[in-house]
């Protein structure tokens, strides 16, 4: 690494450490974004450098965000009463020391939970190509979506209200802040290595051809279920973290959001460039950004707005940011000027 | 010389269509076989069935006396066995380096081995095979604006840096400049000499199978023909009959 | 660098199927460079006129096209008689297809006019090049309809017609000719075999009745005596149609021997344009594509 | 959940206690589906020809319904509305296609699925500031029939849709196998380079192609909002069904894709009654799984998937 | 790649600059926030839930505002589109809080919209009076802040229930002989009704013999009716907001289902007598407020002036969700004054001692924050109008019970 990318890698750390004391107001907007960016490189991962399009990556975020409520509210009350009483009840109440390990025990389950899901589903669907296999996680994501409202042991269609903080915390969003940021730098070191090893070269081959790939050996097959496997660990974090941030986990619109958090991941990878390191991170912060500004100032056609900038993207910009930087200025940052050109 | 492949009556058949009928044919051991045939006759059929992509439906396929028909593809890829593409097929957004990195054999080695960073040894192997197959100073280009024929010269370094034991291939010249194809036929005779590869290879410009190929098989409509020398082949009847047509 | 092949005998002609030897080993690259040396200069578009019989019919005019932002042909000229036949030539690469591409409009023209009979057609889509034009195009990769039967594909030729019955009698015309399609009439089109298939695209253009022919590499992946065939129906297009073709052939030889003008391309540059039998001739040439 | 499960059990006796249950469901279903696989013939025609898959099928059909109930609102016959309704989409289909469906028909199927889903976003929230987001209904007037003492009803509405899924379907295999637009369009889904060589406007063929599907969208929208009850944001069942009905199909077998939206009415019929009403749309969605899966699995077998 | 993380650098700090800046309230307005559904599947009460607000503002401000302490204040309302999302909601109220500076919360549209927002304005500590969260659950969470105009979800159809026992005799059984049939959203709001309706059956001893939930993208429940037609039971109870009830009239009209009694939520925001006319005839209809109730006040009048200005303003009868809506800025403005101050603390307290009459209802909060002064109404929709049936003391007519099967009609 050079001292140039050492200074920025430094300056970003710090200034992710010190966001929520500059901007104490945004804090759960900054909060939000670091998620985006684990969401838009997780589906990147896949989707970009591997060229599988899933439209059903949410069904992990959706796996990690009950898992993970789950785990803190089972390891102190009965689940099935607490979602009863319809996250109501002035009976369930956690102290510091159960949040925290409902935290610590949580996470790393609803990351596995996800992780295994994603080794199960991912035997299954991995196999189809194209858009195949795009129908399939579409319908896999809203399948999981209904079967989740209808299961009344996590609250059914009535929702679930994952551990409600104690009263000792008194800035409970800024733990929220810090373990999304840490997920984030998590994420991103772990792609920006994985490119550079031989995986990263498989996955890519896979994409421009699999065929070929597996012709010359290649067991394409485990390659791309462990692809699945990688993305969904950190997207089963970022779930049990984003249910916490929301307070309250709807089946459709919080956990198994297709239509919003499913197709924002693919619209912010796409924006920020497709298939590469920096793409996914730039495109979630621009869409955020964007989404903020929508929601500001077009009251009521917002959403109009959103469909005519999602059409924008991927008619006229499918190229994405990263990618039309590298055709202007293809001796900076042309193809070979990517992570992986570092690892020899 | 022993016997690498043999292909033993092998039959396959598409809905009512016989593609293959009881084809037996035999590749030695550092030899250079070719298949000849017209169109549709079965050569592609048959190499499909060796490499694994479609069970075949009488017969037995062994390479080094194991038998691989029931394998898939990437296992059989992983015995040492590869083929090339008649629709070149390389991997067009990598560059051509990362192109015969990612195609260095890992046949013996085990899955976790994806999660290493690429050593310097690989690099300077696969700057050899582009230096050997004329590619060198297109290195750093990406794999997909190269032409069609350079397409054709990176594929075949790419299963160089795999180290088979057997190549085939599909068609090396079609669409390739007359000059170059000397410059071919010069490479994959180096191949088969220097490296020890054996050679099966389907070709329609017969200058090219006849200066190359040490025994020829021929197929038409999905039997096996006529097999010999070169110039048995081409002064047999039945072939002239069926491939090079009388004029 | 540069030696010849020993199987070439009359002053560097190779006929036939015969052997040639391997010492002949030149990369890509050393083809460009070589070809770039033998250019007879910037060729003077009143040279091509004289070429074309000085009634060019198909003309092209300094023409930049490319794809996207890439441009493949820089300020690129052509001239093409009535009833002529002219072959492309060039190393892979060299924007041949290309220039068939930018006439039937699948290219990004920046600069320059295609015009036929005196028409400006450089603007015209692909889809009206047919109907508007009279150009025809026939590709390099598979352009039947799979699931239409062989019939159909042929009346398909037709589809600009104002009457059906007018396609009708021309497939029949080809159906005459061509017993190995007859037989096949009825079966649908994906069941041909590679031969057949091209056999099937030619022969359709005799429905279609253009006035310009493109044919982009007749030859490819075919066996020899599919070959012939399709060559003599180009013939019989040129000939006694009247047909004015532009073709891209890699076997150059075939190409040439077949066409009346021979133009030559390197880089997306005109190098050299002669009469096909001259240019089958030229040392330079011969060396360079025609093979050992 | 022991008590659910038995009332699962309990769900099957039921069904099969009276065969006026059963066949009334199957009934239900089938005319439900009739509806559905309208629509999947415009999805089928648009995925085939131009290789588009248009995920504002629903919010077409939704506007359609929306054509019937002002119709109804201004004292007109709401069939009326049936053509209509099928001419406004016909020409909104050429506008879509015109700003925006024509730069993606080159693209990958990722491409149209996104940039068609921002479409279906816009539409739906037009709908909903032009229309208001109550539901709606134009009511035909039509009655019901009905057998076996009131066991039996059918809605004569969802009838007539069913008749018209039928014929339009007929009408669209004689419409290509027989017209001249028809047998562009048929060339243009099997090679459309070739199309082009022979003279035929691509382009031309697209924007009808699309055009028609809208038409159809329309038409059965019109019907939709006469038998069911419509709002701006009811269109992604629509679309979902249609999907699942072109690929269990397939691209190109009108017959098939009635079979299929018939069949897939009355088992979602099925399996609602069985599963309860909230497991309906997990069941289809599961069963789209389910399908692609098995698909996969027998290409794989043949080992058939080289493309 | 240095110039691309400068870019990145720069948006972060961009987005921070932007979303910052906030929209504080002039020196003599309160600004109210309120993240209400204008756009997904509660956009018609979102919408009702709005122009509730909306008209209350209007009044008041007409009537020279709010007078807190010394000084008079203007009202005004920040509005959001929340999507009908739980998600979007959160977040909204995070962004009115935290960047828009509003201390005080009307709330959205929906139990479930509700729950998701009560825990942001708790952890904040921002007032927050709402008109449309019904569901229980919101009132056992402990949370100071909230407090609720409306009768919560148990009560909706304990009426209705209630008259079922009462008049067994009509329908020819015994109490705890009826048989019921629910079919209920899958939501948060319309499964607290399903709890409420499923412990005063069981109270009356009835079976439930039917007890469906009706997914979310809601169109057609002709599984459940079949079973209805088959079953046979005494009362079918519905409620999925508008579009269930909407659903529910059509397809019951359609499929000829006979039930003695039907009951359902949310009629008039589903305006179903103006949609299916004859269809609606005798169907129950819970509801939290009637014109023709006896209530007044000075600002609006009587229950049956409020209607009629609402009508003259937005051109259609005022559903009960817009006059909660109204009701919970009153009851802001009634605290404001009586706090005589601005602070936060000091409002919450003036809103848990909230004693009185509306034109909505009486208004008084138990420690939970749920109003205890006010019951649910029952109508019937009774030549071609909502007739007020129970309870008795504002009943206008009696029950048609059972209802005439369609064979008769």
């Amino acid at each position: 690494m050079n001292p140039q990318k050492m200074f920025l890698y430094g300056a970003i750390v710090l200034a992710g450490l010190a966001g929520p004391f500059i901007f104490p107001n945004n804090q759960v907007q900054m909060t939000e974004l670091w998620l985006f960016i684990v969401f838009a490189l997780t589906w990147d991962l896949v989707g970009g450098q591997m060229g599988y399009n899933s439209f059903g990556n949410v069904v992990f975020f959706g796996i990690g965000m009950y898992a993970c409520a789950v785990v803190q509210i089972g390891l102190v009350y009965d689940v099935g009463e607490y979602t009863a009483a319809k996250g109501g009840g002035t009976a369930f109440i956690f102290d510091l020391a159960q949040y925290i390990w409902g935290f610590a025990i949580g996470l790393p389950v609803a990351a596995m939970l996800a992780a295994l899901a994603a080794c199960v589903l991912g035997s299954l669907v991995l196999g189809m190509r194209g858009h195949y296999f795009a129908i399939c996680t579409l319908g896999l994501g809203i399948a999981a979506g209904e079967i989740a409202a209808g299961w009344d042991w996590i609250g059914a269609g009535s929702g679930m209200t994952p551990a409600p903080p104690p009263h000792d915390i008194d800035n409970v969003n800024r733990l929220f802040y810090y373990m999304a940021f840490a997920l984030a730098v998590a994420t991103f070191a772990t792609i920006a290595w994985l490119l550079r090893t031989r995986f990263g070269l498989a996955i890519n081959a896979i994409r421009d051809d699999e065929d070929k790939a597996e012709a010359m050996g290649m067991f394409t097959t485990r390659i791309k279920v462990t692809a699945w496997v990688i993305a969904a660990t950190f997207l089963g974090a970022a779930g049990g973290i984003y249910g916490n941030l929301k307070r309250f986990i709807d089946p459709l619109d919080t956990a198994f959001s297709g239509a919003t958090i499913g197709v924002w991941m693919v619209l912010m990878a796409i924006l920020g460039g497709k298939g590469t390191l920096w793409g996914p991170v730039i495109g979630a912060i621009v869409f955020q950004v964007t989404k903020e500004l929508f929601w500001t100032y077009l009251l009521g056609w917002q959403r109009v707005a959103l469909g005519v900038l999602i059409v924008v993207i991927v008619v006229f910009f499918p190229e994405g940011i990263v990618g039309r930087v590298r055709q202007m200025f293809p001796e900076r940052f042309g193809p070979r000027a990517d992570a992986r050109e570092g690892a020899e | 010389m022993t016997a690498l492949l043999e292909v033993d009556g092998t039959s396959k058949r598409f809905g009512g269509v016989v593609a293959n009928d009881a084809i037996s044919l035999t590749v030695p051991e550092g030899a250079i076989v070719g298949l000849i045939g017209p169109n549709g006759s079965g050569k592609t059929t048959l190499f499909n069935s060796i490499v694994g992509y479609h069970p075949i439906d009488a017969g037995s396929i062994r390479f080094r006396s194991r038998e691989i028909s029931a394998l898939r593809v990437p296992q059989i890829a992983r015995l040492g066995l590869l083929r090339t593409f008649q629709q070149t097929r390389i991997y067009g957004g990598l560059n051509c380096v990362q192109n015969l990195l990612i195609s260095r054999s890992t046949r013996r080695e085990p899955f976790r081995q994806l999660f290493t960073l690429q050593g310097a040894r690989g690099r300077e192997r696969a700057e050899e095979l582009l230096e050997f197959v004329g590619l060198y100073e297109k290195r750093n280009l990406l794999a997909g604006d190269l032409s069609f024929g350079q397409q054709k010269l990176l594929e075949f370094a790419m299963a160089l840096m795999s180290e088979p034991d057997m190549l085939m291939l599909d068609e090396p010249t079609a669409g390739i400049n007359p000059t170059l194809i000397n410059g071919l036929i010069d490479r994959l005779k180096r191949a088969n000499a220097e490296f020890g590869i054996t050679l099966f290879v389907i070709e329609h410009n017969m200058r090219v199978i006849m200066n190359l190929a040490e025994h020829i098989y021929c197929l038409a409509h999905g039997e096996l023909l006529a097999e010999g020398k070169p110039a048995d082949i081409q002064g047999d009847p039945r072939v002239i009959d069926a491939y090079l047509g009388a004029h | 660098m540069g030696g010849r092949g020993s199987g070439g005998g009359d002053g560097g002609r190779v006929r036939g199927h015969g052997s040639g030897g391997v010492d002949a080993v030149m990369s890509v690259d050393d083809v460009s460079r070589e070809a770039s040396r033998i250019a007879d200069g910037r060729l003077p578009v009143t040279a091509l006129d004289a070429l074309a019989g000085d009634a060019p019919f198909l003309s092209i005019d300094h023409l930049r096209a490319g794809y996207g932002r890439m441009e493949v042909l820089h300020d690129f000229s052509l001239r093409a008689g009535k009833g002529q036949s002219l072959c492309l030539i060039g190393p892979n690469g060299a924007g041949k297809s290309t220039v068939l591409h930018s006439i039937f409009g699948f290219t990004d023209i920046f600069e320059g006019t295609i015009s036929v009979g005196g028409r400006d057609v450089t603007g015209l889509s692909s889809s009206n090049k047919l109907a508007s034009a009279g150009i025809a195009y026939i590709l390099q990769d598979n352009s039947v309809f799979p699931d239409m039967t062989v019939e159909e594909n042929l009346w398909m030729g037709g589809y600009l017609k104002a009457k059906p019955d007018a396609a009708r009698a021309a497939a029949e015309n080809v159906f005459e000719k061509y017993p190995r399609l007859a037989e096949r009439r009825r079966q649908p089109a994906r069941v041909l075999s590679g031969g057949e298939r091209r056999l099937l695209e030619i022969s359709r253009a005799l429905v279609m009745d253009p006035e310009v022919l493109l044919v982009d590499e007749p030859s490819i992946g075919l066996e020899p005596r599919y070959i012939d065939m399709v060559f003599e129906i180009l013939g019989d297009l040129q000939r006694k149609d009247g047909k004015t073709i532009i073709m891209v052939e890699q076997n150059a030889k075939k190409g040439l021997e077949f066409a009346d003008l021979g133009y030559v391309l390197v880089s997306g540059d005109l190098v050299k344009a002669a009469s096909g039998d001259d240019l089958l001739d030229d040392r330079d040439v011969g060396r360079l594509f025609l093979g050992g | 959940m022991p008590r659910r499960g038995w009332r699962r059990m309990n769900n099957i006796e039921l069904l099969f206690s009276s065969p006026a249950i059963a066949g009334g469901l199957l009934i239900d279903g089938i005319l439900f589906g009739s509806i559905f696989a309208l629509i999947a013939y415009g999805l089928a025609l648009v995925w085939g020809v131009m290789n588009i898959i248009n995920v504002t099928q629903g919010e077409f059909v939704i506007l359609g319904g929306f054509a019937a109930v002002v119709m109804a609102d201004n004292g007109f016959h709401p069939l009326l509305a049936v053509p209509v309704a099928a001419l406004v989409l016909y020409v909104l289909g050429r506008l879509l296609y015109r700003t925006i469906i024509h730069r993606i028909v080159d693209r990958d199927l990722f491409t149209s699925l996104l940039a068609t889903f921002g479409i279906s976003i816009v539409l739906q929230q037009l709908m909903n500031i032009v229309f208001g987001g109550d539901p709606r209904n134009a009511d035909a007037g039509l009655g019901v029939w009905f057998a076996f003492d009131y066991s039996i009803v059918l809605s004569k509405v969802k009838l007539l849709a069913f008749v018209l899924a039928i014929v339009v379907g007929a009408a669209l295999v004689v419409f290509l196998k027989m017209s001249r637009l028809g047998q562009a369009i048929r060339a243009t889904a099997q090679n459309a380079r070739a199309a082009r060589v022979v003279g035929i406007d691509t382009n031309r063929v697209y924007e009808a192609t699309f055009a028609l599907n809208a038409a159809i969208c329309g038409a059965a929208g019109a019907l939709a909002a006469t038998a069911y009850t419509i709002h701006p944001y009811i269109g992604l069942p629509y679309t979902v069904r249609s999907f699942m009905i072109v690929i269990i199909a397939g691209l190109g077998n009108i017959g098939g894709v009635l079979a299929a939206g018939l069949g897939l009415g009355a088992a979602e019929y099925y399996a609602g009654f069985i599963l309860g009403a909230e497991f309906q749309i997990a069941f289809v969605f599961g069963l789209l799984v389910v399908v692609l899966l098995a698909r996969s699995w027998w290409l794989g077998r043949k080992r058939r998937y080289l493309k | 790649m240095f110039r691309v993380m400068k870019f990145a650098a720069a948006a972060v700090i961009a987005t921070g600059a932007m979303a910052g800046t906030q929209a504080f309230a002039a020196d003599d307005v309160i600004t109210l926030g309120a993240a209400v559904s204008l756009s997904g599947k509660y956009s018609t009460n979102g919408e009702h839930t709005q122009r509730g607000y909306d008209l209350a503002v209007q009044v008041i401000n007409e009537r020279g505002g709010v007078q807190v302490g010394d000084t008079t204040y203007m009202l005004e309302i920040k509005y959001y589109d929340d999507e009908s999302t739980a998600t979007r909601g959160a977040e909204l109220a995070e962004r009115l809080i935290q960047q828009d500076g509003v201390n005080f919360l009307l709330g959205p549209y929906s139990s479930g919209l509700t729950k998701a927002i009560a825990p942001v304005t708790e952890q904040h500590g921002v007032p927050m009076v709402e008109g449309n969260g019904a569901s229980r659950s919101l009132f056992t969470s402990g949370y100071r802040y909230l407090f609720a105009v409306l009768s919560t979800s148990e009560q909706y159809l304990a009426s209705a229930i209630d008259l079922a026992a009462e008049r067994a005799a009509d329908l020819g059984k015994a109490p705890n002989e009826l048989t019921v049939a629910l079919a209920f959203e899958n939501d948060p709001f319309s499964q607290d009704v399903r709890a409420g309706v499923v412990e005063d059956a069981q109270r009356h001893g009835m079976q439930i013999v039917i007890d469906d939930k009706l997914p979310k993208e809601l169109n057609d429940m002709a599984t459940t009716l079949t079973r209805v037609r088959a079953l046979q039971p005494d009362l079918l109870v519905v409620s999925g907001h508008a579009r269930g009830a909407a659903t529910a009239i059509r397809q019951i009209q359609e499929m000829r289902v006979d039930v003695p009694m039907l009951a359902m939520t949310h009629c008039d925001s589903a305006k179903i007598i103006k949609e299916f006319g004859d269809a609606a005839e005798y169907t129950l209809c819970a509801s939290q407020w009637a014109p023709t109730l006896t209530y007044q006040d000075d600002l609006f009048g009587s229950a049956a002036d409020y209607a009629a200005l609402f009508e003259k303003t937005y051109d259609y009868a005022p559903p009960y969700q817009a006059a909660e809506s109204s009701a919970a800025v009153m009851t802001f403005v009634d605290a404001f004054q009586r706090a005589g101050t601005l602070d936060r603390a000091a409002v919450r307290d003036a809103l848990a001692a909230t004693d009185m009459q509306t034109f909505y209802g009486n208004i008084r909060f138990d420690e939970t924050g749920k109003n205890i002064a006010k019951p649910m109404v029952l109508y019937q929709v009774q030549n071609g109008a909502y007739v007020v049936v129970a309870p008795s003391e504002w009943a206008a007519a009696d029950p048609v019970l059972p209802r005439p099967g369609w064979a008769d009609r």
